[in-house]
Formats: C-alpha cells, structure tokens, sequence
C-alpha cells in the first residue's frame, strides 16, 4: 500500500544530516514542489553510508536508491563526503554484477541553502527512475555475493551482508 | 517496548494535504505502536502535554512525532519526553511538512508517504537505547575571526562579560570597511570619530590579545575546546619596538604602490601604516614591492627607524591558541566592477566604485578630503552614482541586493553638495531600499534638500567623450533614454563574500551559501549561531549588512558566548560511537579514518582494541561504515537501525 | 602548416562588399588558410528571415551547414556578422529536438547539426594566430590611428556567438596593433549602426551611423576598421547621407581590416581593392606610412 | 490615456504565446530600464523597449502588436546581451513581429515591405539580388527618390552584380519557402 501503485515507484534517499536533509528542508519551506515517490532516511554524515545499504536497499525490492551529502570540502565532518564519494563511485561500477541498472542509484552533493538544486535534483532522479521503470524483483541473492562485494569494496562485508 | 505516535496537523500546513487521521490510525498497525493520535500543534504546551500524559496514561517507553524537520524541533519535543521521566534518545520524529506536506498537493501520495515516514521512525525507535550524556570542561577564551566593526563589538562585549578575548585581524589595523568611510547614514557622523573610540578600547582593553596582520590557519577541536593554528604574517618589524612615529614611511623611496586602505586610489610607501587611527600604530613592509626584497639592496627604512625595529629576515610565524568558542566576523568584499565591462570600470580612471568616493571624501584619504577625480585632479561639477552594480543581477550570478548601496549613495550625494556647492548629482536606481530607522527620510532629503536628481532606471553604458564620461541610462518613469555628460561616475559595487571565506568555513566546519557567505543555524531564529556548536556568525559575513546591522549581530554573538560559557560544565552528544570489544579486532581502520582523532588504540587482556573518546567523538559514523567487523558503532544510527528502516520502506 | 575550412562569403561578398570577400581570400592564403568555398551556397535570409519566422530562417542557414558537411568538413567560416549570427543561431535552436523536426521538414537534405560556424575574425586570430600574423607584415601600418569597429553583432549576445569580450571587443585591436597600427580605443566599438534601415529609413541610419563618425573623428582616428558589409556600406557609402542629415563634413576612410591587412602584407592592389571604396583610404593611408619614416 | 482594465483586459494566452514562442520567461523582467537605455533606436520608437516589455507583461496584446518599435527594433541584440535577467529581449522583439505579420499588422509597412522583397529575392535567385532587391522595393512602396543620391557612387565600382547569381539549388531554396507556406498554412 505505501507506494502507490501504477503512480509511484519505491526511491529510497541516504541524506547527510547537515547539508542535503537541510537542503531538503529548505525546499519545503520554499514550497518547490517534487514527486511524492522518495522517502528520506536521515543519516548524520554521508561518510555513515556503507554502499551495502544501497546494495541491501536495491536488492531488497526498492526501484531507485539516491544519495546526497554536502558539497566536497563543506562536510560537517570536515571529510565524511570524501569517504562517500569514493565508496559510492566503487559501487555504482559494481552494481551491474549484481544484475541492477546502475541508472537506479545515484549520488549528489547539495548544500542546506539549495532549496532549487535539491527540487532538482529529486524531480529528475524520479524521472530517471520511471524511465527505467520497476526493478525486476530478486528472488533470492546470495550473501556470498554481497559479501565478495563488500570486500571489493573494502570494509563492512562481515556483518552488513550476513 | 510500548510506543506512541503522535501526527501533528501544524494547523493547516500538513493537514491541508496529509490526513493525519489516517495516518495516525495506520500507525496503530505498527509493531509495538501501542497508542497513536492527531494532534494540532505537537509544539505546543497543550501539545506537549498531551504526549506528556499520555506516556504517563499509557505508559509509553518511546515516543514518535510526525511534524516538522528534525532540525527545528527534535529538541523540543526531546525535552518534552524527558519531562515525562523517558530518557530524552527514546524519541524519533517523521518529517512530514518539509518533506511531504510543503512540496506537493496530492493529499493521497502524501498520506501514504506520511505513514511510510512514520513506519520507518517507529522501526528505528524500536533500535534505539537510552543515552546519557557526559561532561567536560569548557575553555573560557574566545576567538573573534576578523576585526571589522562586528568583530569589535564581540570582541568588546565578551571582554567587558570578563571573557578572555583572542582577537585575529587579516590586516595590520583592525577597522575593516567602517574605518574606510568618511561619514555614516542616516546621521552623518564621522565614522572614524564613532569607531576610533571603540578601536582604542580594543588596543587597551585587558582581556583581548590583538593578533594583527595574522590569518587562522588550521582548527581543530569541538566546542568547549578548540585549537585554532593563527599564522601571523611577516611585517619585517618588530611590533615590540615599533613606536609608529612613522620616520620610515617618511623615507621609504618605494612611494607609488597601490595603497590598498585608500583602494587603490592613492599611492602608498613599501613600508606603511595604513591611516592614522590604526590600531595598532605599526609599521609593516610589503615584501612585494619594497626594494629591499625586489632589488636586494636599500635598507632606508632600517637606517631611519629610530628604535631600530626593521628586521628583514622576518618570517611567518604560527601560534595556537586553545579557545572553546569561535565568533567569525570576516565581512565582506566589493564586487569587481570590471566585470561591468560596459560601465568602463578599470578602463576609464574616472569610473570609481562607492567605497573609492569614500577615500576621496574622507579627510585621511588620499586627496585631503577634496574631491578631485583620478584621472586629472580636477573637481567634479557632474557627478553620476549608478546603483546596484553587481547587486540584483542574474546575469552576474548576483541576484541578491546587497542592502546598503542605496543609503550610502544617498549619503554620498549629500556630502558631495556639502564638499562642492555647485555640483549636481545624479543617481541611476531602479528602487529605493531604506526600510531602516530614519532611512527613507534620510533619502528624502538627499532629493528635497540637496537636490539629488534621481532617475529611475539603470544605466547602459558609461563611455569616454572629450573629458566627459557619456552616461547612458533609462528613465523608466519617463519612457526614454537619457544622457549625462559626468565628469566622475560613482558605481555602488555591491557587496559580496569576503575572499577566502569558503576556505574559512571549511575550517571551521560551517556551511556557506553559493555565494560564499556563511549559514546561520537557522534563518530567524538562530542568527547568530551556526550548525557546529561554539561557532557563531555576526556581520556581513552572513549576507551584506550595514554598521547597526553589524554592530547589533557582534553584540548577540557576544550574548550566546557569554550564556555558553555561564556553565562551568557542557553536556556531550551521546550519540557518538561506541567499540563493542568482543568483536573489535584491533585492526586500527577506525582510528585512520576518524576525521577527528576520536578513537584511540588500547590494550585490553594483551590485545589491541579501539577505544572512543566519548567527548571528542562527533558522532559522524565514519568509523561505523569503515569497521570490518561492524565492531563500532554510531548511537542511534547503528547498522541495525538503517537497515531496518530499510526493510521497513523496502517491505511495507 | 595550412589549415582547411569551408567558406561562405555571403551574397554581399559577390556585391556590395566584393573587396572584403577579394582581400579575405587573399589573405587568408597568403597565411596559409585554406578557404574551401562551399559549393552551391545560398542566401542565409539575414535579418528579415529571423523577423519573419526562426524555422524558416534555420532552414535557410540549415541548408548551407549540411552543404558544408557534405564537403566533409566541419567548420565554415564566413566574413559577415549577420549570415554568422543566422547560421550560429540556427545551430542554437536546433539543439532543441522539436525544433531540429521543424527546420528538418522544410528541407530536401536534413541537417546533422554537427558544423562549426565562426567569423573570417576569429579564424584569424585563433586558427591562424597573431604571431603568424606579425611575421607576415612587409609593410608595417606606422604611423596610422585607427578605430576598430567591430559592429553591433559580431560579438553579441556573448552566449550565442562565444568570441571575445561582448562589450570591449579586442580581436581586430590585436590584429591591427601586429600590422604596426596605432589603435585608438574607441568606445563606441559595439554600438549598432543603422543596420539594413538604411533604405526603408535613411534618417534613422544616418543619425547612428553618424554617431560613430563623429567618435571615430573625436578619438583623432584617421581611419576606422570595420568587419561587416553593412556596417562599412552605411559608414562609407552612406556618410554622404549622414553629412547631409547631420550637417557634418566627414572625409574618413572605412576599410575592411583585412585590406588593411593587405597592405601590410603587401597583397596586390586588385585583391585588396581600395578602388571599390566611396572614401578612398590611399591619400589617408600613405600620408600616414610617409610620416612615419 | 486609456485607463486599463488589468482584470478584463489581460490576454493571458498572448503572454502565453509570446513565453512558448520566444522561450523567455517575462515575468524575470523587473523594469530595470537597461534596455532601454542601451537600446540605439529608442529615439525613433514610439514605445520603448522595455514598456514593450512591461506591456506584454500586462497582456496588452493590441497595443504591442500595433507599435511601430517591433518593426523598428535592428536586432543589435545590445538589450539581450545587457539585461540583468537574462532575458533574450531581441528574440521577443522577433516573436512579436512574427505574431504582428499573423495578426496582418505592420505599423511601418516599408520595414516590412523591404524584408518581404529582401526573402523574395532569395526565394527566386537562391541568393540576394541587391540591385533587383532594391528596384522591387521602389517599385513596391513608391519612393523612387531611396538611394538615387548613392547611384553614382556605387555604379560605377562595379560592385553590384546588373544580374542575379542563379544558384543551381535555387530550386531547393524556393522549395523550402514553399513548405514554410504549407507548415504555416496547416
């Protein structure tokens, strides 16, 4: 029931905390209307992101997965988006190994003044994702796999896959 | 776990397009959701107590509020659980006005994404502990970044509260912008007479350590306790000796270099003290200018020091400071005026920007205080101020209206009527902004008793005719074209951030605007403070402001380092990281990565384990996505937490 | 080291503006730019195309870009600010697919959208070069003042057509400062001179065209440089007209920058084509050269 | 004057129109006047620039169309280059000539007259005629006196060709004319 059918997809969103949930926020106030298919899972700093969530989050049965942090250098974290970015990019070059579209997860960086950007940047990622339609649905994935990726990656296989 | 939920209708700003009823109702439905209402306004004390009886009633051990962004009112309502006896972390809030209500109309998406938003606060309550929150000692010194008026006031303020005060200057004179002015709006006063006294008071006030001519250059720390690294640039002297009697400056033979205080209108020696009422009266050298440095040899300035204080072989130096609070009060810069390539500033010498005119007005400024204009010296009968330039402009990616051009140019064409009897002025404005105290009549009198013609419209080129400048503008209120032939042509360059400010708030963790100005913690409510704690904003560095502007934002600054340091003890986040020991391998990945030096390495029973140290964590999580065997952990975003909102979205 | 790109002089280049086509081509060859005409070329409708309608005038730009990439080439070059505002406008629109569908249904041949328009100007400067440009000078122009005018679209607006500063145009500043000119800045280098209103309204042309003169002549240039067949025509063949509505009396030559050129180059006098000009810049020129030694 | 009645006679399908058919958004325009100010023709409009502007912002449809200054307006493109909104400012002066010409409105009917025989000439021959261009304007308005000052000067340099350059496409350039037609007619 809660995504409605034939008018949304599911499209789960990793926010920072500090820029992009703000960013969000700011959007709100500013009344700039988006597409009601994301839903926000609020994350203190995009650098908390392991890129299994993402994995989990696709293979788990959602359409599209977006991420968003602060702008490289204005991380809260003083570098948590570094981490991010370079977690993230492996992941995205992984994702077709996994059997999903890598037009299904995307990363961005928006600050908590860019009330337009982060309209933006939901409208068009929603429409990327309706293009590609719903995601076929994974019977079962190994967790042999997951984890073979989590080391790829390099960190977190032992107990986000398991 | 017994839980409540309760959705807030905010009046009509999320009822109008979420049923809260419905939501509220589906929530029932929920693991462990024991309890579930609609509410008018949660915030409220009627609604605070209503969540506070009904734990009480209920028996509730967890609470979620459906409302607003958690960024307004989780403290809030934080509290309000706490006033019931639950620890204040058993609480978690759906964001559903930001993010749902406030960006679409369809009333049956945004009920059903409401209750999606409510399933996953409720799964990741279910995760959640109670926290306690430690203590530690707090630093009572304060760094002011910036030595403008704001940066003074805060400065003063805090020392008279009896704080120590750390004060760093770019420059080597504090009195940023306010010093360069002749007279200010809408009193016209001498601004130097109003901000010399204040100037001094910083020079002797024991409490503040002035460091001059100095710029921050790494911090570190959190709140209570930062370490701020200040880089105190070479001045060649030796400020200890330095009486600032100015013999040098006297003899310096390197005397036609732009002089920076006088924006670039006059010339300067190598070795300068910008104006009279600097503070402090010392002498530095401009190493890239200066003959001793260019050529190698001269040494004038070292022969005639009659304290002998030059020292050539001067470096930079850095000192720490240890401070538990930081006020940045950086200001502003002008905007470029070339970049107006049709208004010929840096093209036609006799094109000036508003703060130029101030030099040439003020009585310490290059001309004496006549107004002559650069290209010949002679005095100017028409003069044409052109307002907004580089302000209310897409086209130049500055679409913001810098605030005090219209009051100053305003000012500007009074003085000018008061210095040369005879001249006419003209001002190109497309709307008058004077909405402060005396302002609008301020600029009434300009027009009714100076005679200031004003012109609606702007200007669409500014070119060279004889040794006329022809101006050619608009007067929308007429419908035509109109022409001026000026003999100066005054631009009002709008204000922007000050260069380097990106840089600053990167250091000191704070965000900035695409613009470069700094973010306020929240835009009316908390205007002074920002999102890292113990870091505080006052002046232009948020966004171009006047002197009371300035002055009142340096004042509050003041107030909340003052109400920060009332407390002897502050209270740590605990939602921070947390090593559980049986599963840490002690493989250090946490510790290379913690962005602030927060984890330790420790034996335990002959083996290596991470350690957090519970009052620097910052709790970004960083370590927790790092950490092989998922052996740390975030407070209240643990793996097992997002991966059940996950499941919750995923599944539902 | 020669460089190939296609050419499209425009039609006023086979009329009114015969010594500007003549001396473009005898430069360029004498730098080693190959100028390949384009084969069959036809009119790019100019202003009263893009007034009456921007598909129909897309097309009739459209139809000489393909011409172009038929030769297999990707770059043309044309003397004239207007047929080069038409063609680069045209390949603006077609961006937009809609658009591309609509010009593409009124020709024979759909266009690819895939070739470069540039000025004769910026050929010069950026694929020919100042430094060749300078060591082609034989007879340095010592001596001379001139006025760069470069009209009101040869630079404007700056997106479109992404070649030098839009208010303070330097290319032909810099070419006529390597022949060994003295550029006089001239501040009216953008300012639009009457355009085509010259014959549905003379009175109109004359008064801005006249504004110009009387600039050029304030700013002590004894010649000004012009890169547009309709600039020059109204400045030059039309100061007459300007002195009799203005009540002025100017005398000043309006060469193309490229005949200047030629005479720094020491091109022949056929190619450069002095003689086609209604102010004959000769007397001007060479009193300017002999003073000089 | 006229007193507009700004509920009754706002014509929003024209601001419509002229926003899809020029591609700019009018209400970015804030009247600041640098059109108007830069604008070299101002001097001969009746309405300037930017209240041409300021009346498309109202929906003043029939005044717009009427004036005399979208047909004097050269497309010197300073307006579009300076305005502080980014507005193509000359592309709606184009659009509102467009939509004039549909309306069969043309408050200086010689302007339109020479850049009809101007597209006639191109449609004929593939290639302007300047010397035909010129006599099917006279002959077309009448005023035999254009330019007969300037004959003697140009004649004899030999510049204008006495004949057109037949192109040997001119029948696809013709044919593109043709189809705009029946694309417009449709």
């Amino acid at each position: 029931m809660p995504v409605l059918t034939g008018k949304e997809l599911r499209i789960v969103g990793f926010l920072c905390n500090w820029c992009s949930y703000g960013g969000a926020d700011t959007a709100g106030v500013g009344r700039f209307n988006q597409p009601t298919d994301l839903r926000i899972i609020r994350v203190p700093c995009s650098g908390r992101i392991d890129p299994l969530f993402i994995a989990k989050t696709l293979i788990g049965g959602a359409d599209g997965v977006l991420v968003s942090g602060c702008h490289p250098r204005d991380c809260h974290y003083a570098e948590g988006n570094f981490y991010a970015r370079r977690r993230l990019e492996v992941l995205k070059r992984f994702l077709p190994i996994l059997g999903i579209d890598p037009g299904r997860f995307d990363y961005t960086w928006v600050s908590a003044s860019e009330g337009q950007r982060w309209q933006k940047v939901v409208t068009v990622f929603t429409e990327q994702i309706h293009a590609l339609g719903p995601a076929p649905r994974f019977d079962a994935v190994a967790p042999e796999l997951l984890a073979k990726i989590a080391g790829a990656i390099g960190q977190g296989g032992n107990r986000v896959a398991a | 776990m017994r839980i409540g939920v309760f959705v807030c209708h905010c009046g009509s700003n999320i009822e109008g397009t979420v049923d809260t009823g419905i939501v509220a109702k589906t929530a029932l439905d929920f693991p462990e959701v024991v309890f579930a209402t609609d509410t008018m306004y949660a915030c409220s004390e009627p609604g605070q107590d209503g969540i506070i009886q009904a734990i009480k009633d209920k028996n509730l051990t967890g609470v979620v509020v459906a409302s607003c962004t958690p960024r307004m009112h989780e403290p809030t309502f934080r509290r309000a659980v706490e006033r019931a006896g639950l620890n204040r972390f058993m609480f978690e809030m759906a964001n559903i006005r930001e993010h749902v209500s406030w960006i679409g109309k369809d009333r049956e998406a945004n009920t059903n994404k409401s209750v999606d938003l409510v399933r996953i606060a409720v799964e990741k309550l279910r995760r959640d502990a109670p926290l306690i929150p430690s203590k530690f000692s707090v630093n009572k010194r304060v760094m002011i970044i910036g030595g403008g008026v704001a940066g003074i006031q805060a400065a003063l303020d805090c020392a008279d509260g009896g704080l120590e005060v750390v004060l760093v200057e770019r420059d080597s004179s504090i009195g940023g912008k306010m010093a360069k002015l002749d007279k200010t709006f809408p009193t016209v006063d001498c601004s130097s007479c109003i901000l010399g006294p204040k100037m001094v008071d910083v020079a002797q006030h024991p409490n503040i350590t002035l460091h001059a001519y100095s710029e921050v250059d790494a911090i570190s720390g959190y709140v209570g306790n930062f370490q701020v690294q200040v880089k105190k640039k070479a001045t060649y002297v030796d400020w200890e000796l330095c009486t600032g009697c100015g013999a040098c400056m006297e003899k310096c033979p390197s005397k036609k270099n732009p002089d920076v205080f006088n924006e670039k209108i006059g010339p300067c020696t190598s070795i300068n003290i910008p104006f009279p009422q600097a503070i402090p009266k010392k002498a530095y050298i401009d190493a890239t200018t200066c003959r001793q440095f260019v050529k190698g040899k001269c040494g004038v300035c070292a022969k005639v020091c009659p304290t002998g204080a030059i020292r050539y072989d001067m470096t930079d130096e850095i000192v720490t400071e240890d401070v538990g609070a930081i006020v940045a009060a950086t200001g502003y810069d002008l905007f470029d005026i070339s970049k107006i390539a049709e208004y010929g500033g840096g093209r036609y010498p006799d094109v000036i920007t508003g703060l130029q005119y101030e030099r040439l007005l003020s009585a310490s400024g290059p001309t004496g205080g006549h107004i002559k204009r650069p290209s010949d010296g002679k005095e100017p009968k028409n003069i044409v101020f052109i307002q907004c330039v580089g302000s209310r402009d897409k086209s130049l990616d500055r679409p913001y209206c810098s605030g005090f051009c219209c009051m100053y140019t305003a000012k500007q064409t009074i003085l000018t009527k008061d210095h040369i009897p005879d001249s006419q002025s003209y001002v190109f404005y497309m709307d008058i902004r004077a909405p402060g105290k005396m302002y609008d009549e301020f600029t009434r009198r300009a027009m009714e008793e100076y005679g200031a013609r004003y012109i609606r419209g702007r200007v669409a080129m500014v070119y060279p005719k004889g040794d006329k400048l022809m101006v050619r503008g608009a007067d929308t209120l007429a419908g035509t074209q109109v022409e001026i032939e000026a003999d100066l042509v005054v631009l009002a360059a709008g204000a922007e951030a000050a260069k380097g400010a990106p840089q600053l708030a990167e250091k000191l963790r704070i965000s900035y605007d695409k613009y470069g100005f700094f973010m306020e913690s929240h835009p009316k409510l908390k205007p002074v403070e920002t999102n890292t704690a113990g870091v505080y904003l006052a002046g232009s560095c948020q966004g171009p402001k006047d002197i009371p502007q300035s002055v009142g934002q340096g004042s509050a600054a003041a107030a909340k380092v003052l109400a920060l340091f009332s407390k002897d003890m502050l209270e740590s986040d605990p939602q921070i990281s947390r090593v559980d020991i049986k599963r840490c391998v002690g493989c250090g990945k946490c510790i290379m990565t913690c962005p602030f030096k927060a984890i330790k390495e420790v034996e335990f029973r002959g083996q290596k384990k991470a350690e957090v140290i519970e009052t620097v964590c910052q709790g970004c999580g960083i370590c927790t996505s790092t950490c092989p065997q998922g052996a740390i952990q975030l407070s209240h975003f643990t793996d097992n937490q997002i991966l059940a909102e996950v499941n919750a979205l995923c599944q539902s | 080291m020669s460089e190939a790109i296609a050419y499209y002089p425009g039609c006023s280049g086979l009329g009114t503006s015969k010594e500007y086509d003549t001396s473009t081509r005898a430069v360029c060859a004498a730098l080693g730019l190959s100028l390949v005409d384009i084969p069959d070329w036809s009119c790019c409708g100019s202003t009263p195309a893009h007034t009456k309608d921007h598909t129909l005038s897309a097309a009739l730009s459209a139809r000489n870009l393909q011409l172009v990439a038929n030769m297999g080439m990707t770059a043309a070059a044309t003397p004239c600010p207007s047929c080069l505002t038409n063609l680069r406008t045209a390949n603006h629109r077609i961006e937009a697919a809609p658009f591309k569908a609509k010009v593409d249904k009124l020709l024979d041949e759909p266009y690819g959208g895939d070739v470069n328009a540039i000025s004769v100007l910026q050929a010069l400067v950026e694929n020919v070069g100042l430094d060749t440009i300078k060591a082609a000078v034989r007879t340095p122009l010592k001596g001379l003042k001139v006025a760069c005018y470069y009209g009101c679209i040869m630079n404007r607006p700056p997106e479109l057509m992404a070649f030098d500063d839009c208010e303070n145009p330097m290319a032909m500043d810099n070419i006529l400062a390597a022949l060994g000119a003295e550029v006089v800045p001239f501040p009216l280098k953008v300012e639009c001179c009457g355009a085509s209103y010259g014959i549905p309204r003379p009175d109109v042309t004359a008064k801005l065209s006249g504004k110009l003169l009387e600039a050029a002549v304030g700013v002590g240039a004894d010649m000004v440089a012009v890169a547009c067949p309709l600039c020059q025509m109204n400045l030059d063949l039309r100061q007459s007209q300007v002195n009799r509505a203005m009540g002025t009396n100017y005398r000043i030559p309006v060469p193309y920058f490229t005949q200047l050129m030629g005479v720094a180059m020491n091109i022949a006098d056929t190619e450069i084509g002095f003689g086609k000009l209604n102010v004959d810049p000769r007397p001007v020129l060479s009193r300017a050269l002999s003073g000089a030694d | 004057m006229n007193i507009i009645n700004l509920t009754r006679d706002y014509d929003e399908d024209f601001v419509h129109r002229v926003e899809e058919e020029s591609g700019q958004k009018v209400s970015l325009c804030y009247q600041c006047g640098n059109c108007t100010a830069g604008c070299p023709y101002t001097f001969v409009y009746d309405i300037p620039v930017s209240q041409i502007m300021r009346l498309v912002q109202a929906g003043q449809k029939k005044t717009v169309l009427s004036s005399k200054s979208i047909w004097l307006c050269a497309t010197c493109e300073s307006c579009t280059t300076r305005c502080p909104n980014n507005i193509d400012v000359a592309c709606i002066m184009d659009v509102l000539r467009h939509m004039a010409r549909r309306e069969g409105l043309a408050a200086v009917p010689q302007v339109k007259t020479f850049w009809d025989s101007f597209l006639d000439s191109v449609r004929a021959h593939g290639r302007v005629f300047e010397l035909g261009l010129l006599i099917n304007y006279v002959a077309k308005t009448g005023r035999f006196w254009t330019d007969m000052d300037l004959g003697p000067k140009i004649l004899p340099k030999g510049k204008l060709a006495m004949k057109p350059h037949e192109i040997q496409g001119k029948e696809h350039v013709a044919r593109i004319f043709e189809r705009f037609e029946r694309e417009s007619n449709s």
